[in-house]
């Protein structure tokens, strides 16, 4: 169940790399919302797209991530279902379109208090990203037309608040994934949100076109290994919520650092001796891993690595 | 016949119920007045301004050293609600709740509430005693009151280190408050005794006037500190080196005072200190800042 | 004047019926409740920071070596589970003082062995040879670290200990309760004493600092800047992330004022004279505290001059 | 039947009306007394005011033109910026800031002493000013208006804010509270200056004050008076301020002095 789920996520992820930020058209009309309990305050929710986070409390309701414009009123109701509390924050952990797809449509079903109002927080990239101009020189989107374009935006190496009972600290990890990446640390439930700098079903998408590049992803993974403290015999503990994927924790992680490293070891000794990136394709350095990981999106990996690694 | 049956419902009554409690009940909404220091109060007090407070050596360097720029550099100080001792002359607007027992229907507690950093206090009426020495303070401090005939005495320990005028004139986390809490129809007065050990030579006493004022939305302020930035190597936390701070003349210089009054101190607040307290180094023609504030009970403007 | 104000406080706090608390002797132990599975033991020394959960007891620091028989009737007042943990904030005799006595009435346990964490530093130290020429045979780290964080995962939270440099000495720990979201600092903040920073064992000035923004860092406050995270410290009351700013400000202000002398060629006697510190000593130095005002001055001046 | 049950009622009534009224009053039945014999605390001594708030405006004479804090109206304005000390002076009026409205916040020592069982005398050392506070409960004589006018006093009955005194369902008679607060309501004023550079008050005002009594934990005595002066001739709203006196040991700081109008 969670596996087709993960696989269909990747799907989607992967067709994103050619409409990040737009609306896919897929129909998502069977698409059911699964929520799964994580720990203590955390729930996650997962329809279509990337994982959502949910953080419900005495205060009210934090998400992490909104998917897609269609299936906000199917996560609305499972939300609500969880806390009849007002939703104050919405944290995005990065820019691409399965991820902040279904903030306008939240923002136009939240309703307006202005004692509470609510926060949309994101790193300024990400503001950045979705405001810029398009391609020869189409004006970009205004937050005028998108109330849900992330205007609490934030440009400090993190940013620290306290809501429903716990600190919540919420880490820019720098160039890892995309240039907006955020990493968000729930320290009195225990549970850290990773974005898609973790996928454990999938090779890492580096969007160098976003800023991303390996070693920046090598960075916040060991970062997220500082964050995560297991229990007894390396596992439980803090938990992890990937950008796509089942619930994991610390060793799972690892795992993911150990391979992403590895691959790059062998990109960089393959570029060292001078070969082209379709020979170092060709040569399948992530073969032991694609069955792992999806062959689909092997390819494309390595070549972000071979990118982020030669600057060519 | 008619009279009979209403005194006998009230006979009965006494006959068949617990006495009534005989206090002055403060709750509901009330607007602070500024016929005292209204300058200082609302748009905010002169630099170097230590008249009327019994400071000491210590509280009077602070406030030499206070640099404003702290409360914008320093996120810890951005969202403080006021001390409880000075929230009651802040300017923002009062509403005062009553807890009582669900039982008994004994009052055991009031709470205040002030707009400014949604500032909440409680007053134990129950006769709880006060937490140990080593345990949390807080802004509002741990306040307990009894009754004095119509006044009501209060007593608060256990407040975070704040200021007692804010120009940066300190009052530390080892002061203890004494409040007497008394209400005239529509008035409520409200004196606030501050012992400070640690900044004060004897008891600061300030009075202020509220006044009933039913019916008011007092909304709550929602401020998040900004993210504290790690600090760059060698702290920096803003403050003036002793002996720079320019602005400790001004205001003997616009208002025609001797510098020594400014400096603050219990023998500055003697009657008799008038006879030696020596002449301004400079005396305005006329009044030139705040000279109009409450006119026609209005704002406070500098001209 | 000053003792007729401390009358009055005295009788206005006896008069609301705090007079237990008041007049407390030294020597008796008060356990606070925290939050979460914290708890806060007074008067042994340094204060104590016991976290108490289903698996057992951790404790920070131990307190003098008197006391230690008493601290442990104290935590088994608390709980029959067993002492799993001590971690050390730093190697002073009122932190690691009760290690010894500790290892000694707590029953070996072979499936939870008592574990004694502490920064390298703290060992090297503790082996040395007492003045009298014998040196400490029980209550030892057993588990020192070297790098500049140690986790582990207790009673159902994670326990990060962290290293600050050259703070108040070389082998300073913070510590910080995930779950109960509670920080332990040792002696690198005590919110009524001037901080002792110990220069010949490594302690720095800029350390300090470092190690107070750091824990400034580590706490989270709720609404109006009050509650959230609260801080143990090494010394003095239960505090909260404002009450850390006030000391690291005043830290930082007296830095300020020394680092002015000393750019202005002044020796440490003239900037003694110079009162640096005039407006915190009524705060921070209390009679018979164990810092004076001036022992302050010269540990901030030897810190910024190189020890000169 | 009915009789029997209105026998209970009346039996009944009787606590009802004693407990009321001894609550009310202070005495079982009766006004409560007033005067010396009825004073719940005793304000009588020598007593000085610390210069705690309004430093600025009571420790000196302000500079011409500063009114901040007074709810003035435009007729005052005109006044307070016409201030000329010689004038005053000359018209042998330097008391004007010395009136009853004004002599409470002007720094100094007071001396309060029964003159007789039904008057209580504050004499003041700045501007040796004399205010008599007659518990007499009658009406005030139609007098000469007065730097310090007439001042009917009592010690109030009552501190039950507003609402009716009454009984009804489900209440009980209204105790009232035991006041040890002295009011004080004073009229026929002579024109004079709620602060010394010429801050007016005029000849219609009524001085209304409350006079509270409290201790600090040490013990050491103080009063805060609560003046509420209204003017419908200078003041948009009434100036309402409080002022604190402390208990002296004795008269060695009392120090008469006359009234200056600089």
């Amino acid at each position: 169940m969670k596996w087709r789920a993960a696989i269909l996520a990747a799907g989607v992820c992967g067709w994103l790399v050619s409409a990040a930020g737009q609306q896919p058209q897929q129909n998502f009309d069977n698409v059911k919302i699964q929520v799964t309990p994580v720990q203590k305050n955390i729930y996650m929710l997962f329809g279509a797209g990337g994982n959502v986070t949910v953080q419900g409390g005495k205060d009210g309701v934090l998400l992490i991530d909104t998917e897609f414009e269609p299936l906000v009123p199917k996560l609305m109701a499972e939300i609500k279902k969880l806390s009849d509390g007002p939703i104050q924050y919405i944290i995005n952990t990065h820019v691409h379109g399965d991820h902040v797809g279904g903030n306008d449509a939240f923002y136009k079903l939240i309703p307006k208090n202005p004692q509470l109002p609510l926060n949309i927080i994101a790193h300024a990239n990400v503001l950045n990203r979705l405001t810029a101009p398009g391609p020869n020189g189409a004006p970009g989107t205004s937050t005028a037309e998108h109330p849900g374009f992330p205007e609490d935006e934030y440009d400090t190496p993190y940013k620290d608040f306290y809501y429903n009972g716990e600190p919540i600290f919420i880490y820019h990890e720098p160039n890892a994934h995309t240039d907006g990446d955020s990493v968000i640390l729930f320290r009195g439930s225990d549970v850290v949100t990773t974005g898609d700098i973790f996928t454990p079903d999938s090779y890492p998408f580096i969007d160098i076109a976003r800023g991303g590049s390996v070693k920046g992803e090598i960075d916040a993974l060991d970062h997220i290994l500082e964050l995560t403290v297991p229990a007894d015999h390396q596992e439980g503990g803090t938990y992890v919520i990937p950008g796509h994927g089942r619930v994991c924790d610390e060793a799972d992680v690892v795992e993911f650092r150990d391979m992403v490293v590895i691959v790059k070891d062998r990109v960089q000794d393959l570029i060292k001796k001078g070969k082209t990136l379709d020979q170092v394709k060709a040569s399948k350095p992530t073969e032991d891993y694609d069955t792992e990981y999806g062959a689909n999106g092997a390819d494309r990996f390595v070549e972000a690595v071979y990118k982020s690694l030669s600057g060519k | 016949m008619k009279i009979f049956k209403q005194i006998g419902i009230a006979g009965l009554l006494v006959l068949t119920s617990v006495p009534g409690y005989s206090e002055i009940d403060f709750t509901g909404s009330w607007t602070p007045l500024f016929h005292e220091d209204y300058p200082e109060r609302f748009p905010g007090p002169e630099l170097g301004d230590y008249m009327g407070i019994p400071v000491n050596a210590a509280g009077r360097l602070r406030g030499d050293s206070y640099d404003a720029d702290r409360i914008s550099m320093v996120s810890q100080y951005e969202c403080r609600p006021h001390g409880s001792d000075y929230n009651m002359r802040g300017s923002a607007n009062l509403r005062i709740s009553r807890d009582l027992d669900p039982v008994t229907q004994a009052p055991v507690a009031f709470h205040t509430f002030i707009g400014f950093q949604s500032a909440q206090r409680t007053i134990w009426l129950d006769g709880r005693p006060h937490p140990p020495e080593y345990a949390d303070h807080s802004w509002a401090g741990f306040s307990t009151g009894v009754w004095d005939g119509n006044m009501l005495n209060i007593t608060t320990t256990h407040l975070k280190e704040y200021y007692i005028r804010r120009n940066g004139v300190p009052r530390s986390d080892q002061a203890v408050v004494t409040e007497h809490w008394t209400r005239h129809g529509n008035y409520l007065t409200v004196i606030v005794v501050i012992n400070d050990p640690v900044f004060l030579t004897e008891p600061l006493v300030r009075s202020e006037n509220w006044i009933y004022d039913p019916g008011q939305e007092i909304l709550p302020s929602n401020c998040e500190p900004a993210p504290e930035v790690p600090n760059p190597p060698g702290v920096i936390t803003p403050h003036h080196l002793p002996g720079t701070n320019p602005f400790l003349h001004e205001v003997a210089d616009w208002y025609g005072i001797p510098y020594d009054a400014v400096r603050g101190g219990a023998e500055t607040m003697r009657p008799e200190y008038r006879k030696v307290m020596g002449k301004p180094e400079h005396v305005p023609e006329k009044c030139e800042r705040y000279c109009d504030c409450g006119k026609d009970a209005g704002a406070c403007n500098l001209h | 004047m000053q003792s007729t104000i401390k009358r009055a406080i005295w009788v206005a706090v006896a008069a609301v019926g705090a007079l237990s608390a008041q007049q407390a002797p030294p020597a008796e132990l008060h356990v606070l409740p925290v939050q979460g599975n914290i708890y806060m033991l007074v008067g042994a020394g340094g204060n104590i920071t016991l976290q108490i959960g289903k698996q057992g007891v951790l404790m920070v620091d131990t307190g003098l070596a008197a006391n230690a028989a008493a601290v442990y009737a104290e935590v088994k007042k608390l709980t029959n589970l067993p002492i799993r943990y001590i971690i050390n904030t730093h190697v002073h005799p009122d932190h690691v003082g009760g290690n010894e006595g500790l290892a000694k009435l707590i029953p070996p346990n072979r499936a939870q062995p008592l574990s004694i964490i502490a920064n390298e530093n703290v060992l090297n130290r503790m082996i040395k040879p007492r003045p009298d020429g014998t040196t400490q045979q029980f209550g030892l780290p057993t588990d020192e670290y070297y790098l500049p964080f140690k986790a582990l995962n207790y009673n159902g939270e994670a326990v990060i200990i962290y290293h600050e440099l050259n703070a108040h000495t070389d082998g300073d720990s913070v510590i910080l309760f995930r779950g109960s979201d509670v920080v332990s600092t040792g002696d690198i903040f005590t919110p009524d004493a001037y901080p002792f920073i110990d220069v010949a064992q490594g302690g720095s000035v800029e350390g300090e600092l470092k190690a107070l923004t750091h824990i400034l860092e580590l706490t989270v406050p709720a609404k109006t800047e009050e509650g959230g995270t609260l801080v143990i410290p090494g010394h003095g009351r239960l505090c909260e992330e404002t009450d850390v700013a006030e000391f690291r400000d005043m830290m930082a202000i007296v830095r300020d004022r020394i680092q002015d002398g000393i750019k202005k060629k002044k020796t440490l006697a003239q900037i003694k004279a110079d009162k640096p510190t005039l407006d915190y000593d009524t705060e921070y130095y209390r009679q018979g505290a164990f810092v004076t005002p001036d022992m302050f001055v010269e540990a901030v001046y030897k810190s910024l001059t190189g020890g000169k | 039947m009915r009789r029997i049950l209105f026998a209970i009622l009346i039996v009944g009534a009787v606590p009802a009306l004693t407990f009321a009224q001894g609550g009310r009053g202070g005495g079982r039945g009766g006004p409560p007394p007033q005067g010396k014999a009825g004073a719940p605390v005793d304000l009588s001594g020598y007593w000085v005011s610390p210069i705690f708030e309004d430093y600025r405006w009571r420790m000196f004479t302000p500079l011409k033109g500063d009114a901040a804090s007074v709810p003035i109206n435009d007729a005052a304005r005109k006044i307070v910026d016409a201030w000329d000390p010689a004038k005053d002076e000359a018209a042998g009026e330097q008391c004007k800031a010395y009136g009853a409205a004004g002599i409470m916040r002007v720094p100094g020592r007071l001396h309060i002493t029964w003159q007789d069982d039904n008057t209580l005398k504050i004499e003041t050392d700045a501007g040796t000013q004399t205010r008599l506070f007659h518990f007499t409960g009658q009406a005030p004589k139609e007098g000469e208006p007065s730097w310090q006018g007439y001042s009917a006093a009592k010690w109030e009955v009552t501190a039950l804010p507003g609402g009716p005194a009454g009984v009804g369902l489900g209440m009980l008679p209204r105790q009232g509270t035991k006041s040890r607060t002295l009011d004080v309501v004073t009229t026929q004023l002579r024109p004079g200056y709620l602060r010394k550079n010429g801050v007016p008050y005029g000849a219609n005002t009524t001085l209304t004050e409350y006079y509270d009594h409290w201790s600090e934990p040490s013990g050491q005595e103080w009063f805060t008076v609560t003046t509420v002066v209204t003017d419908p001739e200078y003041l948009a709203i009434p100036f309402v301020t409080t002022t604190d006196f402390k208990k002296e040991p004795d008269g060695s700081k009392f120090n008469p002095r006359p009234c200056t109008a600089r």
